[in-house]
């Protein structure tokens, strides 16, 4: 597509989507949002870098390829679920660690269900890719 | 509502079948958008509805203030939707794929793996 | 007051909204339509969604409100600039009063 | 193939060869220690447990009738591997014929020393496998399939009927132990499933022994190798369905039923085949109508249970194996010396071979009934047991006096007139001699039928009394064995089927052409049966046809019919719907709302431009995104939305190459919008019957108390999705990356043939 | 424009997104605007410097929402009442602006004010087809838009 | 909640409705592909005011995100289709668009 | 504990990930071997484990029945997964040789493990929802299966393949709203209490059916089979084999689960239906498989006729019949994957599958004719082979209950199967070659024979083993159909002290 405004407008929101997908994925225990959300939103900002510049760009700047990010995403979110074996937990039980907690605050958490979100976002952002990527080069 | 919505369920359910009861396997994939969208609707309504509150909890609370909608058929739908998404993206690519190997989109005309039986012999 | 004002900018954005609706039915070709919905329309969600950002008067909301209004103007132009250029590429040639 | 790899070959062979002759040598010698103990009167039974829960156990019985059978099988199975050994030793697959052999001899030993009914059964269908490897021993060509197959076939579906037979059997009795069965006979005369437990095994034993109308398998299974037929025909396979009646004889005979099943079948499939071994040039053929004879004549014996009838089963059971072996083993040398077995073309042969020819005689008076071979005394027999049955003594006399005479003929046609008549006929090959392992048993065979004959005593205590004894329950009814038993109506009998097979011999040639012409108007079994095969494959084609059409669409409006159909008679059967629905709670938007996803979905439906619909399905997505907005909703809302965009996206992208739309004028579907109407009704129906009752929501409630506390999450639907159902969260990312990777690879596939 | 000023907007808009500015989420976002930048910069070419003029940013957001809603007034009018007042024409109009982020928010621009649509830019980026709704006078439309809306952007981003 | 507010939001919905609605007219009349997709990028908008609408019904912010997530997503569609039409002028297989 | 339950789970995917993360295919098939060589090792832990105590459950995340999932494991399902590991390590074996480098790189491990990830993810959940979710994962990776290679006859195939299924997943779908729309519980032995209990007792006879259908289109059965012959013969060996032994019969198992443990109702009305549909599908399947002459397409045939079998089995419901459906089940996912992967090599030596084109086998590959021989005559129901016992126990049970009709339809289908299973053997293997090729196995070279026939021997080997010391095998099928007959022992498994 070399449309001059899409592309300079897809230079923002590219970046804007993808940092909007991060933000729902991280808010997402909270408030709506989650690693779908995200990786469905972060995936649709790489779709319009596609369709703005071409696949073989977008496939340069995501650097690996979109099957690998998913594979690893499943990856990431089964070793999320099977570390609570290691607890003596049956499998997928969320393990909880508080960074910085005090009396009154529990501190930032990290957790395995963050992880397990983490790995869902990936692999949604990394199949989404592959999917229209490999459309996008059939035409 | 329920009631209602139950009614655009059935409508949505006659078009996709109509839909994909057609020869253009195009429309299948039409349908198959329409019926995933019942489906989702029916688990949704199932577990009945709720204007205006989402299953949320404040900041501040343990658990919801009074009633909330159910958070269940919530997650379901939401998981089959992506589902729904993901077999799809499949169909769609493999009608794709279908017409520019047999080059066509009718499906009385695909007899490659169930040749006619004048044709074989 | 703050109500009143909210129900205003409200009220305002759906009437907008319905002369994009109207303008968008209406109007005479693609290229004149859009001057209905990019302006029009893009004013009206403004409208509404300034109108809830007044109703809820919090910090968090007014951010998220600001966000939207600037991405539905980021993204309007273009995607106005998108159709059109599709509609010049398919050869749709501008109404004018004189084939009328 | 060079010379000294194929002398290497040949030794392997004689010592393949010799192999299994050894191994039954030594089968035979071991029951033969049975002999004393069964002569007194004593079984043996042993056996291990095989699958105690359905109280099926490995047992065997040895008894008088077990052991004959015993006996007959390995003897003269060892003799007809002492024969192959010779005889097809050349063959390339004379490994496999010798393995099949040998299996199919162990099954059929199996099958007479069974004492649980399932385990004789497995047996009985091993001979059923092993007979189908070796009647197609002559694969390649298609008279050997098509015979194989016609054999498993009709023996496989009397097996089944058997099966089914014998399961009732066990649930009648409670047991499947024979020896117990045969206790068990009174309650198993008077049960309700008699005749049905009765009916199905006879229906079982009839295919196996080839009796009329299941005749026609037999003479086609001589596609086989001669030592086949020799060992098939003689004293196995085709006798395991006669065995069986017998081994039945204590607890089913006695009844009407039986009687007259037994005597019909018998008596018919007797004559029926004498008159059509007598019309065969081809000496094997010809020899395998009269082991059809002699099935039938044995089958009929057993549906009596006087004494008489049962020492005549007894002896001509043995006389029978003995001198058709012989014949057959004979016809083989013959066939091999000369490459014909045509009885029209053969003749003299006593010159170039004067030892088979002797054989041949001794075999053939044997058969005919001269004394003093055993033969006479089976034919005396005979004609004492028929004139002893319980009913129509007449009729059954008559019946065996015909097939008597008509096997004298055959006697005569097969075994002197191609040895003693002098023919003009030169062979293909220059006769000779056979060799001695292939005239080892035919030699043997022959002259334990004069033996026997001259010294009944030797089988009669041994064999032929505790047969009897096995049939009828006490020794004492067993008839005694003699040569002359003075001047009485089985000796009369006995002069008129001389004088009768005589005459059929001398007139043969010309009473040929004459039963050529009336068999050849009339529909024979073999014909038949290839009809039905062919009907049944159209039949089979047709409905498959009918059923795999290949449309899609047929398909789809089947499994749609099947969802509408029975969802709707359930409801209106199960009367599923008794509250009407609730609308008290419907707003204005709502309507509005419902009828804006409804006119999308009409439209996509309707419209011939792939544009519009694409554009529709849009709004539909946004209609449904409303919809969950408004009831609270907002993850899956924005979910929805994104899904939507995406699938616009997708289809977007492929449009491009896909062509457009038919237009629809003139493509009405009549039937499929009122199935596709139908559908959607009854969904509608069944889901405003399950909206009418009230939801038990305490799984939710438990989510919603324990979602901040617990899980620590606010969001009690990403809770659901990452903690308190994470495994079906996990399940679907796997289907999205196994969705792209299908998809992927369905983009990227490629095989030679679709790159053309 | 400067990565660096993109960067810190992507920064902030984190910060914006958690609705809590503090050191933590404007560093994250800084790192994170930092990572995105670098992710895409097959796509912004080099790095250029620029001064970011505030004022003229703040001249051109006042006066792009007023033409926004005088413009969707208009078009209001034309709407509303019957009879269709437009001349419309596409008239072509030269371009001065040249970097990617000028060209965006002038047609952006251009987009949202009253009685003209930009349709496309040519590929050398030297013309802009315009979509005017009271095209009388081509060339008067052309030069109000080149000394109000482009003379700004050229102002705050350009200059 | 205060009535005026109430009855704003009523009104102000019942317009996005017929807006929506009208939009859909147009989806329906076309004729173009531009045409269109004009009127399904103009129910995205009139959704965006959907959510504000909600989120002041129901109080709760959360339909703001429904927004956000819209305004930057829906333009998506609008641009894949817009190249859509583009594209298949390049085909020439643009019969049928051009009809719609 | 969690473990035995949690490692069959999680392993598949994990090789799954690992050989797709390691594109090198030379590493990744072994990898693809090693894993499912562990996954065999877990299911055997597993059902040992099950033989000491009995029904295992883990509730996943800890979150008790009936709120979050309950992983639950009782004989059939252990049984099923110990079957589904066999089929998988052999089928592994098989395909280094089969599936080349191409589609190795298009991911094929990937897929394979994922799709037998979620078939022993249905065979373990105890929870609807989750169930319909591994459905989804069984169902895209097969899609993923069958179409590699991309050939037309794939492409035809796998457009019904895909349709059918995809109706049948929607028809899931829409039954899981329904039931939770009356239940209000997904967990399936809180259904089982709660179900009984409802109102509407008319409305969860047409739920059944729903549930019915869906179920029935994965399993195959009359009239809802038409996807299987429609595709079963178009993708790789390896591929047909491990969809031949295993997808069918997830629906067979969750027909088995759902109508002994949920609708158990109306056992005079459902399982009426459930007869009749046995008996046609029996029917049907093996008209036409004698109507096929193509090596696959036969099979793929008699597969819908043998599924009849073990809907006899679930329709009679007594504990013999269940045995007998148990029994086999577990036989013809050996035998039929066996066989496929027979055909798999002789298409390899003679190039067609088509009967008319090839023959001389049983001259040329004696060893490859005998280790046919085994699978077929199982599954024509030779004893003592194992598909003997399996149809015995079912026409045992029937006769034992008076069902002479299916009795009687069970052995004439037993006949019809040797009718055209020997069909394969007349032209396969005893019919000379139409051009007189005498194709043996040297000609495949000897890593490759290896690798094809050694997974072929073991399958056979099992179904000898089975065949010839049945006893422990039918024990084991009897204890899980008194579990089965018996829901309270599940639901108490599951529910624990919530009940
Ligand atoms: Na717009
Ligand atoms: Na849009």
């Amino acid at each position: 597509m070399n449309s001059v405004i899409l592309t300079a407008g897809t230079r923002y929101l590219a970046g804007l989507l993808l940092i909007f997908s991060l933000y729902m994925l991280l808010r997402g225990h909270n408030e709506p949002g989650g690693g779908f959300i995200g990786g469905l939103i972060g995936s649709t900002g790489f779709i319009l870098f596609a369709i703005a510049c071409g696949t073989e760009d977008a496939r340069t700047a995501l650097r690996v390829p979109p099957q690998t990010i998913a594979m690893i995403g499943l990856g990431i979110a089964l070793i999320a679920g099977l570390i609570s074996i290691f607890f003596a937990d049956p499998f997928f039980t969320g393990q909880w660690f508080f960074l910085g907690s005090t009396e009154t605050e529990k501190g930032l958490p990290i957790s395995t269900v963050l992880i397990f979100d983490i790995g869902v976002y990936l692999v949604v952002f990394g199949s989404v890719l592959t999917l229209v990527f490999a459309m996008e080069e059939e035409i | 509502m329920e009631s209602l919505l139950a009614i655009a369920i059935g409508v949505l359910v006659a078009t996709s079948v109509y839909l994909m009861l057609a020869r253009n396997v195009l429309r299948f994939i039409f349908g198959l958008v329409l019926i995933s969208n019942a489906a989702n609707l029916t688990l949704f309504v199932a577990g009945r509805l709720t204007a205006g509150i989402p299953p949320l909890i404040k900041k501040g609370e343990i658990a919801p203030v009074g009633p909330v909608a159910n958070a269940l058929p919530q997650a379901l739908v939401l998981t089959a939707i992506v589902i729904g998404f993901g077999l799809f993206a499949f169909a769609l690519v493999l009608m794709f794929r279908t017409y520019t190997t047999l080059g066509t989109l009718y499906s009385d005309e695909m007899r490659v793996a169930e040749p006619r039986e004048d044709t074989v012999i | 007051m703050i109500d009143f004002v909210a129900a205003l900018l409200i009220f305002l954005g759906g009437l907008f909204s319905l002369v994009a609706g109207i303008g968008i039915l209406r109007m005479q070709d693609v290229f004149i339509r859009m001057h209905a919905s990019t302006k029009v329309g893009t004013l009206a969600s403004g409208l509404i969604l300034a109108g809830v950002a007044i109703q809820f008067s919090e910090v968090i909301i007014f951010i998220k409100v600001i966000l939207i209004i600037l991405f539905l103007l980021l993204t309007a132009p273009i995607a106005a600039h998108m159709i059109g250029r599709a509609a010049l590429h398919l050869g749709i040639r501008p109404w004018s009063a004189s084939n009328q | 193939m060079d010379v000294p790899n194929q002398a290497a070959e040949w030794k392997t062979n004689i010592v393949a060869g010799l192999f299994p002759v050894f191994l039954s040598a030594l089968i035979f010698s071991w029951f033969l220690t049975f002999i004393p103990s069964v002569a007194d009167g004593v079984s043996t039974r042993f056996g291990i447990d095989w699958i105690p829960s359905l109280g099926i156990s490995l047992s065997f019985f040895i008894d008088g009738l077990s052991l004959t059978f015993a006996l007959l099988i390995s003897g003269i199975g060892t003799l007809v591997f002492l024969y192959s050994s010779s005889y097809i030793k050349n063959h390339h697959h004379f490994h496999r014929f010798l393995l099949y052999l040998f299996l199919f001899m162990l099954s059929m030993l199996g099958v007479v020393l069974a004492d649980n009914l399932i385990s004789l059964f497995v047996f009985w269908e091993l001979t059923t496998i092993t007979s189908y490897l070796l009647i197609g021993f002559s694969h390649e060509t298609h008279k050997g399939r098509h015979s194989a197959l016609q054999a498993l076939l009709i023996t496989g579906a009397g097996a089944l009927a058997m099966l089914a037979g014998f399961i009732l059997i066990g649930l009648t009795v409670n047991s499947f132990e024979l020896s117990e069965i045969i206790l068990e006979a009174d309650t198993l005369r008077a049960h309700e499933l008699y005749a049905p437990i009765l009916l199905l095994i006879l229906f079982g034993t009839f295919t196996k022994s080839a009796q009329f109308p299941f005749h026609f398998w037999l003479p086609n299974a001589m596609a086989a190798p001669t030592p086949v037929s020799s060992f098939l025909h003689s004293a196995t396979m085709v006798k395991a369905g006669v065995y069986l009646m017998a081994r039945l004889h204590p607890a089913f005979a006695g009844t009407d039923l039986w009687l007259w099943m037994l005597t019909i079948f018998g008596a018919t499939t007797a004559v029926i085949s004498s008159i059509l071994a007598f019309r065969q040039t081809d000496l094997k053929l010809a020899l395998a109508y009269t082991t059809l004879m002699a099935l039938g004549t044995l089958t009929l014996f057993l549906g009596q249970e006087s004494g008489y009838a049962m020492t005549a089963f007894a002896t001509f059971l043995i006389v029978h194996s003995l001198y058709k072996a012989a014949l057959f083993l004979v016809v083989g040398c013959v066939d091999n010396a000369t490459g014909t077995r045509d009885a029209n073309t053969l003749g003299g042969l006593a010159k170039a071979m004067p030892i088979t020819a002797i054989v041949a005689a001794l075999a053939a008076m044997s058969m005919a009934g001269f004394p003093p071979f055993l033969g006479f005394i089976g034919k005396e027999l005979k004609y004492a047991g028929a004139l002893g049955v319980a009913s129509e003594p007449i009729l059954v006399a008559g019946a065996v006096l015909v097939a008597n005479s008509l096997m004298f003929a055959v006697a005569a046609i097969v075994a002197f007139r191609p040895f003693w008549v002098s023919s003009k006929t030169t062979y293909p090959k220059q006769p000779q001699e056979a060799p001695f392992a292939m005239l080892a048993g035919p030699i043997i065979l022959a002259s334990l039928g004069i033996l026997f004959g001259i010294y009944p005593d030797i089988i009669e205590k041994t064999l032929v009394a505790p047969t009897v004894a096995s049939l009828l329950g006490n020794i004492e009814q067993s008839k005694e064995l003699k040569l002359w038993a003075g001047v009485n109506l089985p000796l009369i009998l006995s002069i008129c089927t001389v004088i009768l097979g005589l005459a059929l011999y001398l007139q043969h040639q010309k009473l040929r052409p004459a039963l050529d012409g009336i068999f050849a108007k009339l529909p024979t079994f073999d014909q038949g049966w290839d009809k039905f095969l062919l009907k049944f494959k159209d039949f089979a084609a047709w409905q498959t046809r009918v059923q795999q059409s290949g449309n899609l669409h047929q398909y789809m409006f089947v499994v749609f019919f099947v969802v509408f159909a029975s969802l709707a008679t359930t409801t209106a059967l199960k009367n599923a719907i008794f509250k009407p629905p609730d609308f008290s709670n419907v707003t204005w938007l709502g309507v509005g709302l419902v009828l804006l996803i409804i006119g999308a979905a009409i439209i996509t439906t309707v419209t011939a431009s792939r544009i519009t619909a694409m554009a529709t399905l849009g709004v539909l997505g946004i209609g449904v995104a409303i919809v969950f907005i408004g009831f609270s909703a907002p993850d899956v809302a924005i979910t929805q939305l994104l899904v939507e965009t995406l699938i616009v996206v997708l289809v977007a992208i492929a449009l491009l190459r896909l062509p457009n739309l038919e237009t629809e004028a003139g493509q009405r579907r009549p039937l499929d919008a009122i199935l596709a109407i139908s559908v959607g009704s009854i969904v509608t129906l069944i889901l405003l019957s399950v909206l009418s009752l009230p939801l038990d929501r305490r799984v939710t409630d438990f989510f919603e108390q324990a979602s901040w506390p617990e899980a620590f999450g606010r969001n009690i639907v990403n809770v659901i999705l990452v903690d308190f159902r994470a495994l079906d969260t996990f399940g679907e990312i796997a289907v999205i990356v196994i969705a792209a990777l299908s998809a992927y690879a369905l983009l990227r596939t490629t095989t030679p043939q679709s790159k053309k | 424009m400067n990565s660096l000023v993109v960067n810190l907007l992507f920064a902030l808009s984190w910060v914006f997104f958690f609705g809590e500015f503090n050191a933590l989420t404007l560093s994250s976002g800084f790192v994170l605007g930092y990572a995105v930048l670098w992710l895409l910069y097959p796509l912004t070419g080099g790095p250029s410097g620029y001064f970011l003029r505030v004022w003229y940013w703040i001249r051109l957001i006042g006066m792009f929402h007023y033409e926004l809603v005088v413009s969707s007034i208009s078009v209001f009018i034309d709407v509303i009442t019957p009879k269709h007042r437009a001349r419309p024409a596409i008239i072509e109009m030269p371009l001065s602006v040249k970097s990617d982020a000028g060209i965006l928010l002038v047609t952006n621009l251009i987009t949202l004010t009253p009685g003209t649509l930009s349709l496309d830019v040519s590929e050398d980026r030297k013309t802009l087809k315009i979509h005017a709704m009271f095209a009388d006078n081509p060339e008067a439309v052309c030069a109000e838009l080149k000394n109000g809306m482009e003379r700004w952007v050229i102002d705050a981003l350009e200059r | 909640m205060a009535w005026i507010l109430q009855i704003a939001v009523m009104i102000s919905s019942l317009l996005i409705f017929v807006t929506v609605l009208l939009a859909f007219v147009r989806l329906i009349l076309g004729p173009s592909l531009p045409d269109r997709v004009v009127a399904l990028d103009m129910m995205t908008v009139a959704i965006v005011s959907v959510c504000g609408l909600a989120a002041v019904q129901s109080g709760d912010s959360a339909f703001l995100d429904v927004a956000v997530v819209l305004a930057l997503v829906g333009f998506l569609a609008t641009v894949a289709l817009a190249r859509f039409a583009d594209k298949q002028i390049l085909r020439g297989k643009n019969q049928e668009d051009k009809r719609g | 504990m969690s473990w035995y339950l949690a490692a069959p789970l999680a392993f598949p995917f994990l090789t799954a990930v690992l050989t797709f993360l390691i594109r090198s295919s030379k590493v990744g098939r072994w990898i693809s071997l090693a894993g499912n060589v562990v996954l065999l090792v877990t299911a055997l832990l597993l059902i040992s484990q099950i033989y000491k105590e009995g029904i295992l459950v883990t509730q996943m995340g800890n979150w008790g029945a009936p709120f979050g999932i309950t992983i639950v494991a009782d004989y059939l399902s252990s049984a099923m997964i110990l079957i589904t590991a066999i089929t998988a390590t052999a089928v592994s074996i098989y395909a280094i040789a089969d599936i080349d480098s191409h589609k190795e790189h298009l991911g094929y491990h990937a897929l394979f493990n994922v799709l037998i990830g979620g078939v022993i993810g249905a065979f373990l959940t105890g929870d609807l929802f989750n169930l319909y979710v591994w459905f989804e994962v069984m169902l895209i990776s097969s899609f993923g299966l069958l179409i590699l290679g991309g050939s037309k006859e794939q492409i035809d195939g796998g457009v019904k393949y895909v349709t059918l299924n995809l109706i049948s997943t929607i028809l899931f779908l829409t039954g899981i709203g329904l039931l939770y729309g009356i239940a209000g519980t997904l967990n399936l032995a809180d259904l089982a209490v709660t179900v009984p209990n409802l109102e509407n007792q008319g409305l969860v006879s047409v739920i059944a059916v729903l549930f019915m259908i869906a179920f029935g289109v994965k399993a195959a059965l009359f009239p809802l089979f038409f996807w299987l012959p429609a595709s079963y013969h178009t993708p790789a060996f390896s591929v047909s084999a491990i969809f031949a032994g295993l997808l069918t019969k997830v629906g067979v198992y969750a027909l088995i689960r759902m109508f002994t443990l949920i609708f158990n109702g109306d056992l005079v009305f459902t399982h009426t239906i459930l007869l009749w549909v046995a008996a046609l599908t029996m029917i049907t399947g093996v008209l036409g498989a004698a109507a096929q002459n193509d090596f696959r397409k036969i099979l793929s045939f008699h597969i819908v006729s043998q599924i009849g079998y073990m809907i006899m089995g679930l329709a009679l419901m007594t504990p013999l019949a269940i045995t007998g459906a148990v029994f086999y089940l577990v036989h013809h996912i050996i035998v039929k994957a066996n066989l496929f992967l027979v055909a798999g090599v002789a298409r390899i030596l003679t190039g067609f599958t088509d009967l008319e084109k090839i023959g001389g086998l049983y001259k040329s590959a004696p060893l490859l004719a005998l280790l046919f021989l085994i699978p077929a005559f199982s599954l024509a129901g030779f004893p003592p082979l194992s598909g003997f016992w399996a149809k015995y126990i079912l026409v045992a049970a029937a006769l034992k209950i008076n069902s002479w009709f299916i009795a009687m339809i069970a052995l004439l289908v037993g006949l019809l199967t040797i009718y055209s299973m020997t069909k394969i053997w007349a032209e396969a293997f005893w019919k000379p070659h139409p051009s007189g090729l005498s194709p043996e196995l040297s000609q495949i070279n000897c890593k490759n024979q290896f690798l094809l026939l050694t997974p072929i021997a073991l399958l056979a080997a099992l179904t000898l083993i089975i065949g010839f010391i049945p006893q422990p095998f039918i024990l084991f099928a009897e204890t899980a159909a008194e579990q089965l007959l018996n829901p309270s022992l599940y639901i108490a498994a599951v529910l624990g002290n919530f009940s």
